[in-house]
């Protein structure tokens, strides 16, 4: 039962190394799970905790960001950055009772296309494992019956 | 004849309604201008009347409070019904604020801690039923929903009002303003607006001296020595939330030397102010090792309580799992 | 910049008219994926999104790819292009300047990646087609919050920094000023010259070292446009590519730069003799005033205070020098002062060079412990005719030839413990040394190596030529050398070299009575401060970071700041000069287009919204930001920002805005993605 | 200062002397050391070539006693190499492979004992002695300086190798214990074999190649002038000490030189009796070496008048440090 | 930095022969075996490398190669002493004497070592650590040595004397009290051994 369900993972790439690394997978026809979505960042450190909660509210079952290693970040030191919040991100998760494990950080070089494609195969399978987030989805309000809009002749 | 004027208070402590009175001699100005035709904390009230007022018969409710029983979700849409304006007046109704925290746990957990915990004493181990029997007949209780939810999420809202409670001068402000829209001397704003707040966050009003931020410890004020008197509280490695937080309330808190807390919700357009708050924290951490990191981040033993005390219900998680699991079909 | 969630808000003035084109890449994708349902899905499953009209095309790249979306542009008014095809690292500038010559803004233009990331990694078909629509509703509705850019101009400053005087720093600046322009060139020793000032003969063709250097150092010396500044540092860079100010530090010589004629006479005079670390690698000795060597450039003396008798005396007696020096007025000046000249340049050349590892750190090898362990650099200087021994080799003693010498190569290379990298150069330094030391002294030679690493012209031929002198190779990294003899049978007062012979598969004791150390290259010990001068980085090995290691190794991610020579990464000297004239090349592009166009992604603060928290101040790595404490709030430079969008991503009050990366475009993106934007939800097969 | 204490079998025995030598100065130096209650033999380098994770629940055992024991100190000592490296090194992979660390606390369960990786702190008493303690209080309770007497420290393989938590500033040539040596006013010679491997349990099974590798040490000392070899593990002492005679049969030879442990020479110097040190137990005599020590400092050397360098003098030495 | 994984060393290596996995499978933490570059450090630091039958460099090609008896049989394992000095000084940081340990146990478990007196006196040494808690240097030396090398015992007798003389040695083995205890614990812990 659990094996059947595929969850759907969007993935955060920095454009000079983690990007790369995928695209050299891509060129060099490795395989991987099809799970992953990936998004082109310019840098690890432009992940803001706003886009995983974003992801996870409205589907997304697990979180990957990636990024150059560390002192190989083309912007010095942002991966770093990157680190900090992933940390603390997943001590809040945690408290939301969101497995933590759901948002993975790794770093992966321009070279290492075929460590990100292990390393999303990977997650693909633990998050296999946690089963389904199924965050439910954002209440839209009821359709409650509005008072007309405010009509001029309303006011005195 | 004077146009209509409602309050109601639903899931929220009061404070909100104490507010209100707070503005002195300005309420005199409301009582002025407006017919009170419904407000259960100022005066003798019944559904019936409401549900006797014809739709859009009310010009402008201040609904304060979250929606954590049917009984507030009824009255959210009956008073919705009812209004022409409807505001979400102060952090519950707008975000969840504190009652919005109940998110993190289950209904059955909460019900538990409330009734059941070591500071409750309730040794016939008594827990409220729906109905119960009296000499008199039967009493029935409005049933406690699993999730808190803000007002937004129930009803439409014209516009938002945060603060926990708002700022009486920011409430004599709106009060003004719609005393001159009744009189034809002001527009109102566009709807989905928010009123009586500030278009930054609160540092931009705290008056405390700040420098490039390299935090290196977070602490709890009593473990800290006497506090600077003129800095910023974050850079004395106190959890401010003010750096997130919208302003409006003249910094209140820290220029006491109490750090905010965060009540008047999340920043103007942000989506979320628990993670425009931790990226800032986490931003600002001096540490690059995960051992040096996780030790400066132990300073913070509550996070989501933390970035979350008042905003949690309307986060884009909306609480935890545990709350909304129950809204699940199995 | 605003986190506003965008799903289904109704957009403000006009609406989106978006062109989709499916890209086959002849089977490449479309052997992979179902090209025609991915168009579909666009055209028909995302029409309330604003497609107006999706295609597929067997290859978009080609011209009449392009063509056909220039005349969609022209035809239906498209105001976004979204190209599903390959990654855009590959096209993108393709398809940004195909819409450019229809008129279209090209930052309207989106790729999406369906190649390299699904039908290039994926078999199963099926799923593969869903996560490509995934992709392309993400790029749709990234695109819909797209917004016009404009490339940000700058006008190039045409005079040059180059920073390092050695090899590869004398080419690049030799080569700029040759071509016109004004170029200073700082080094932070005595002389220019470098490395390879210390060296006897180069390999492979074993030209002498001056020969072939000096011609190169007195051009520098004497060149109209080429201003020197040696014994100097850069202390601080600001300002941005094109427009540069540079803080130079000229350290006090104590000698009067134009007055003194070089003639050495103080140099004579002086009675005080230490070692010279520098120059002479330890083993030989310099005055207490000094010219590191004769060729040296500026032909100058250096009067070095730490060891100056006038200086440790507090300022009394000695001052031989001075009562000798013949100008008129007297060059010594016992009183200059450090020196702070502002330069204003419009692009800098690193070239900054190596370090030799230090052989100390491995004790088993005995170097400073056993007299008769040398260095490379130590046995280059012994070789060199006027270096310590007048060119002949010796043993510590200074005066008996060795009879037999072991080279130990991969000295603190190649190895996890010390630098992992091989240092490149190392080997053929050793068949070089083996070379001078069978040619000098008839002595046995043993190299010790793991691998031979002889890749380059001429180079493998040099390693036979030295096979055939006779000296022995013995596969096999070194455990050790001792003095003490394991048995009876071996005999006191020679080196004992510890080896596995890996090609026998037997432990050997090869006793000498020379060894040399081929220690490594390794960066500058400072390497780290200086990039952080520079606004650059180093590589986890330490090295300044190029722009791509394989196809642009002579840029950096600063724009404007250049790399060239060993600074970059270990290489010979052919390779250094290579680099720095490449480097120059690049200079001379920038200084001849007269203004530079730089990408427009960058961040921006809202002053109305920023708070002044200043969370965002310590989070430039190029100090793009900076506070204003009158106004209370943080402004950012944009010539200086480099896009990363970290400060975007922190800033909690939400005032930072990040052209081309906003969080309304990765925000539309992940619901793009996770199809949150088909109403109602489809589910996709 | 407190500690816990893990003799190990062999100073139980054939090291009596260190234990008895590390008993006389214990106080001296301020050193409280608390045994681990009943504990078991560490398996020393052969439990591990059978049994894996067995051998680390045998050390296990003790690391659980040793934590279950511990109030007011943190730190588990022990005097034997193999013992501290055994001890050390369950501890380090325990942190390091949680899954194993599982295995080796189920394995405790079974005897009602568990052990937390990482709670104490493993520290050869060399490492005790010379960081904790420090030279300047070791000299400064000094009655007896050992001038004139020439030693040459040999700290043997498995204290500064490999060295799981980096204490030592080298694993090849570490100088802790030549400090030490030269605080108890002793002369320290350049003893190049101080990290070279004694041959270890090799005296048993492979009697040739160890006498090959205790001639090289004990020849290596020759050489440097020492009157005396110093240890400080049970192992190298037993094989430079009682196989000294085996190997110098084997070889014809007739080397003699002593081999002591650091504790013992602290002892001496701290103007104990050498029978309460355990001197005497040793089969290659110590008296002789002992009998060197002189009451009288050695001349400071003049000092060197600075000269500029001459031709003879030969090409300067690379400076160290 | 440990904060991201970094992929586990068959990942780096999926093509690595099966007896190499097995033994880096077996061997505590990240051995990095598969990481050898032939150097042989490891050949020319090791005090006992002249008498090993392979140097260590070359039983690691061996095992890359699949040569599992052959490398099983080899004395090499069973001549190490434990020294550590290719372990620290392999310049790619193998774990090479834990190896060693490695092998000596597969030797054992696979009964394939030709010489068997070094496995006898582990076992002799396991043998009385299991039966008293503590080794027993007397009866390890005479049971092995008259196991072994009966002949040497008159030659040694002098020395195993001079040890009783001097307090060095004991005529009796200490038992600890908790035997029963880490009886427990061993049975267990051999129970545990066999599951991955
Ligand atoms: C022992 C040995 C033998 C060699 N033999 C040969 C050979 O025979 N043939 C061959 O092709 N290659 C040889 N090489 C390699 C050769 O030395 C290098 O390729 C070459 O020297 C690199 O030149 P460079 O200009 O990059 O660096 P360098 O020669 O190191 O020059 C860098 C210069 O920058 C200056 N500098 C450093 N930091 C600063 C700063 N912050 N500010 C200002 N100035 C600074 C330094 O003082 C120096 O003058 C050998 C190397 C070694 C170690
Ligand atoms: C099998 C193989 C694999 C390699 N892999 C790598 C690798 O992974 N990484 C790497 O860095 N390097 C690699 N290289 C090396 C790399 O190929 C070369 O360094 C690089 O291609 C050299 O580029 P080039 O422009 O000098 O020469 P070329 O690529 O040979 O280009 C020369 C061009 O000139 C044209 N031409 C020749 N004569 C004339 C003429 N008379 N008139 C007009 N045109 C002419 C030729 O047609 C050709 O197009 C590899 C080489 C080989 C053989
Ligand atoms: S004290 Fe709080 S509100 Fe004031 S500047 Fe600091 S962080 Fe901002
Ligand atoms: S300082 Fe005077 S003596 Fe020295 S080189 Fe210059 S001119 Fe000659
Ligand atoms: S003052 Fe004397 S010691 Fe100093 S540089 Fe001049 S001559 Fe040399
Ligand atoms: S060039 Fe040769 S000697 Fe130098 S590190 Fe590389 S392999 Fe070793
Ligand atoms: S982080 Fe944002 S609000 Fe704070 S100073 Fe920077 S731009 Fe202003
Ligand atoms: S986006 Fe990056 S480079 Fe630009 S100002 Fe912000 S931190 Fe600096
Ligand atoms: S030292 Fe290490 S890399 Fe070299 S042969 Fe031995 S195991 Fe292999
Ligand atoms: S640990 Fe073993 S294999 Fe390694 S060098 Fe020492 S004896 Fe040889």
């Amino acid at each position: 039962m659990a094996n059947d369900f595929e969850p759907v993972i969007i993935g955060f790439t920095c454009n000079w190394c983690s990007y790369r690394a995928a695209d050299v997978a891509g060129t060099t026809r490795l395989k991987y799970a099809p799970n992953v979505r990936l998004i082109r960042l310019m840098c690890s450190g432009r992940i803001d905790p706003t886009f995983v909660l974003k992801a996870l509210a409205d589907g997304a079952d697990g979180v990957l960001i990636t990024g150059c290693h560390p002192g190989d970040c083309h912007y010095l030191e942002q991966n770093y950055k990157a680190l900090r919040r992933h940390r603390l991100l997943q001590r809040t998760l945690a408290q939301l009772g969101v497995e933590p494990e759901r948002v993975h950080l790794t770093w992966a070089s321009a070279a290492e296309g075929a460590i990100f494609a292990a390393t999303i195969d990977r997650f693909v399978e633990r998050v296999r494992a946690l089963g389904p987030l199924r965050w439910p989805a954002r209440p839209k309000p009821l359709p409650v019956a509005v008072a007309p809009e405010l009509a001029e002749e309303a006011l005195p | 004849m004077k146009p209509k004027f409602a309050m109601y208070w639903a899931a929220s402590c009061g404070g909100c309604e104490i507010a209100v009175l707070n503005i002195d001699a300005k309420i005199l100005d409301l009582d002025a201008n407006f017919d009170v035709a419904f407000w259960p904390a100022a005066m003798d009230a019944k559904y019936k009347d409401l549900d006797a007022m014809a739709d859009g018969s009310i010009l402008v409710t201040l609904f304060n409070g979250s929606i954590r029983t049917a009984e507030n979700e009824h009255l959210a849409k009956t008073l919705r019904r009812k209004s022409k304006i409807l505001v979400a007046f102060g952090s519950c109704a707008n975000e969840g604020c504190i009652p919005g925290l109940a998110n993190l746990s289950s209904r059955e957990s909460m019900l538990e801690t409330a009734y059941g915990g070591p500071s409750t004493e309730n040794p016939a181990q008594l827990r409220p039923q729906p109905t119960s029997q009296v000499p008199e007949g039967a009493l029935t209780l409005p049933p406690v929903q699993p999730v808190v939810r803000t007002l937004d999420q129930v009803v439409e809202v014209d516009y938002h009002m945060p603060g926990c409670p708002p700022e009486s001068h920011q409430i004599a402000a709106v009060v003004d303003l719609l005393v001159q829209v009744v009189q034809g001397r002001a527009e109102l704003p566009p709807k989905g607006s928010v009123i009586g707040a500030g278009e930054s966050t609160v540092c931009d009003e705290c008056p405390r001296e700040r420098n490039v931020k390299h935090l290196t410890q977070l602490r709890r004020i009593q473990e800290l020595g006497p506090l600077d008197t003129t800095l910023c509280l974050l850079e004395q490695g106190l959890m401010c939330t003010g750096p997130a937080t919208r302003s409006g309330c003249d910094a209140r808190c820290p220029r006491v030397g109490a750090p905010c807390i965060g009540c008047y919700g999340v920043a103007p357009e942000a989506l979320d102010q628990g993670a425009r708050m931790m990226t800032a924290i986490a931003s600002a951490i001096d540490a690059k090792e995960p051992e040096a990191i996780d030790g400066i981040l132990d300073g913070i033993p509550d996070p989501a309580g933390t970035f979350y005390k008042f905003s949690l219900a309307h986060s884009l998680l909306r609480g935890g799992r545990a709350a909304h699991r129950e809204t699940e079909t199995p | 910049m605003t986190d506003q969630p965008q799903q289904h808000q109704q957009e403000q003035g006009q609406e989106e008219r978006i062109g989709v084109y499916v890209c086959h890449c002849g089977t490449n994708i479309a052997g992979v994926i179902d090209v025609g349902s991915v168009r579909d899905f666009a055209g028909e499953g995302l029409k309330g999104r604003g497609v107006v009209l999706s295609r597929d095309y067997t290859f978009m790249c080609s011209t009449t790819g392009q063509e056909l979306i220039q005349k969609d542009i022209a035809e239906h008014g498209l105001t976004r292009v979204v190209v599903a095809a390959c990654s855009p690292h590959l096209h993108e500038g393709t398809f940004r300047t195909a819409c450019d010559r229809a008129g279209l803004n090209p930052y309207l233009c989106e790729l999406a990646s369906i190649r390299e990331h699904v039908a290039w990694v994926h078999t199963d078909h099926d799923a593969a087609t869903t996560k490509a629509k995934a992709i392309v509703s993400g790029a749709i509705e990234r695109a819909r919050h797209s917004v016009p850019l404009e490339a940000i101009h700058v006008p190039v400053d045409a005079a040059t920094l180059v920073v390092g005087g050695g090899i590869a720093g004398l080419q690049a600046a030799l080569e700029i000023a040759d071509a016109g322009h004004e170029v200073y060139l700082v080094e932070r020793e005595p002389s220019v010259g470098g490395h390879m000032a210390q060296f006897d003969k180069t390999f492979p063709t074993l030209d002498c070292a001056a020969c072939i250097l000096t011609p190169k150092m007195a051009a520098a010396g004497s060149h109209p446009h080429l201003h020197l500044h040696t014994w100097s540092e850069v202390e601080k860079v600001e300002g941005f590519v094109g427009n540069f100010t540079v803080t130079v530090r000229r350290k006090p010589r104590y000698v009067l730069e134009d007055v003194c004629t070089g003639c050495g006479i103080c140099i004579e005079k002086c009675p005080v003799v230490v070692v010279d670390d520098a120059y002479e690698a330890g083993i030989g000795y310099r005055k207490a005033i000094y010219m590191p060597f004769p060729q040296a450039v500026p032909k100058l003396p250096v009067l070095d205070p730490d060891t100056c008798t006038y200086y440790l005396k507090g300022k009394g007696s000695c001052r031989a020098c001075e009562k000798f020096c013949p100008t008129e007025p007297n060059s010594i000046d016992f009183n200059q002062t450090e020196q702070r000249i502002n330069l204003r340049v419009g692009n800098i050349v690193l070239a900054t060079g190596f370090d030799l590892f230090d052989a100390r750190r491995i004790p088993q090898y005995g170097y400073g412990r056993l007299p008769n362990v040398f260095t490379n650099l130590e046995l280059e200087r012994m070789c060199n005719a006027s270096g310590p021994t007048g060119g002949a080799i010796t043993l510590r003693d200074g005066r008996t030839a060795p009879k037999s010498v072991g080279i130990i190569h991969c000295v603190g290379s190649r190895d996890r413990n010390y630098n992992n990298y091989c240092s490149a150069i190392c080997c053929m330094q050793s068949l070089k040394l083996a070379h001078l030391v069978r040619e000098r002294t008839g002595a046995e030679v043993h190299n010790f190596y793991i691998d031979l690493r002889t890749a380059f012209k001429d180079y493998d031929e040099f390693y036979q030529r030295v096979l055939d002198e006779g000296v022995h190779f013995v596969r096999g990294k070194v455990a050790e050398v001792s003095e003490v003899p394991r048995g009876p049978d071996e005999a006191e007062g020679k080196l004992y070299v510890q080896v596995e012979d890996t090609l026998i598969g037997m432990q050997r004791r090869i006793p000498v009575d020379m060894v040399v150390l081929s220690a490594g290259i390794e960066p500058r010990h400072d390497a780290k401060q200086v990039g952080q001068t520079f606004g650059i980085a180093c590589s986890a090995n330490g090295w300044f970071i190029e722009k791509h290691a394989k196809l642009d190794p002579i840029s950096t991610m600063t724009e404007g700041v250049f790399l060239a020579g060993c600074a970059q990464g270990p290489k010979d000297i052919p390779a250094s000069v290579s680099q720095g004239a490449a480097a120059a090349a690049r200079v001379l592009m920038r200084i001849r287009q007269g203004e530079l166009a730089l990408e427009p992604v960058r961040a921006s603060i809202d002053a109305e919204r920023c708070s002044g928290c200043r969370i965002c101040n310590a989070l430039c790595p190029f100090n793009a930001i900076s506070y204003d404490a009158a106004g209370g709030v943080s402004a950012i430079n944009s010539a200086l920002c480099q896009g990363c969008g970290t400060c975007v991503a922190a800033c909690p009050a939400g005032a930072i805005a990040g052209s081309g990366f906003s969080n309304e475009q990765v925000l539309a993106q992940i619901e793009g993605l996770l199809l949150t934007n088909l109403e109602p939800a489809e589910a996709l097969t | 200062m407190k500690m816990l204490f893990y003799p190990g079998c062999s100073m139980q025995r054939t090291a009596r002397p260190y234990l008895d030598s590390l008993m006389a100065i214990r106080e001296t130096i301020g050193l409280e050391l608390e045994e681990v209650a009943d504990w078991n033999c560490c398996g020393a380098t052969e439990y591990m070539s059978v049994h894996r994770v067995p051998a680390l629940a045998l050390v296990g055992r003790n690391l659980a006693i040793a934590s279950r024991q511990a109030e007011g100190t943190d730190t588990l000592t022990a005097g034997c190499s193999a013992c501290y490296l055994n001890l050390a090194k369950t501890d380090q992979q325990m942190r390091e492979d949680p899954r194993l660390a599982a295995k080796v606390n189920d394995a405790l369960h079974a005897g009602g004992l568990s052990y937390a990786a990482g709670s104490l702190k493993v520290r050869h008493l060399l490492d005790v002695v010379c960081n904790d303690v420090g030279y300047e209080a070791v000299q400064a309770k000094v009655v007896r300086p050992l001038h004139g007497l020439r030693l040459a420290p040999y700290y043997g393989c498995q204290v500064v190798r490999p060295d799981p938590d980096s204490r030592w500033d080298d694993r090849e040539h570490p100088t802790a214990m030549d400090r030490l040596l030269r605080a108890l006013g002793a002369d320290v010679v350049d003893y190049p074999l101080k990290t070279q491997c004694c041959g270890g349990h090799m005296t048993v099974i492979g009697p040739d190649v160890a006498y090959g590798l205790i001639r090289r040490l004990v020849h290596g000392a020759a050489t440097a002038g020492a009157d005396a070899i110093v240890t400080l593990c049970p192992m190298c002492q037993l094989n430079l000490d009682a196989y000294q005679i085996e190997m110098n049969k084997h070889y014809g030879t007739s080397y003699a030189i002593p081999v002591l442990y650091f504790t013992q020479l602290m002892g001496l110097a701290f103007g104990k009796a050498p029978a309460e040190l355990g001197i005497g137990k040793e089969f290659v005599p110590a008296a002789p070496a002992l009998s060197r020590i002189s009451d009288r400092p050695p001349a400071a050397e003049a000092a060197k008048k600075k000269r500029r360098p001459r031709a003879a003098d030969g090409l300067p030495m690379p400076r160290m440090g | 930095m440990s904060a991201v994984p970094s992929p586990s060393a068959a990942d780096r290596a999926p093509e690595c022969s099966a007896f190499l996995r097995e033994v880096m499978d077996a061997t505590p933490g990240d051995s990095r075996l598969n990481m050898c570059i032939q150097c042989g450090t490891c050949g020319g630091s090791c005090p006992a490398g002249p008498e090993m039958d392979h140097t260590p460099r070359r039983l690691f090609a061996m095992i890359r190669s699949g040569l599992r008896d052959a490398v099983l049989r080899s004395n090499t394992p069973w001549y190490c002493v434990s020294c550590y000095f290719c372990t620290v000084r392999c310049p790619q940081q193998i774990h090479i004497t834990d190896v060693m340990y490695t092998l000596k146990g597969m030797a054992i478990g696979a009964q394939l070592y030709r010489d068997n007196s070094p496995p006898d006196f582990s076992q002799t040494f396991v043998d009385y650590v299991e039966h008293y808690g503590r080794s027993f240097e007397l009866g390890l030396a005479t049971r092995f040595s008259l196991r072994h090398h009966p002949l040497s015992l008159a030659s040694m007798a002098p020395m195993g004397l001079g040890m009783l003389r001097r307090g060095r040695m004991e005529l009796v083995p200490h038992r600890i009290e908790g035997m029963a205890q880490l009886t427990r614990i061993l049975d267990r812990a051999k129970a545990l051994e066999a599951t991955p």
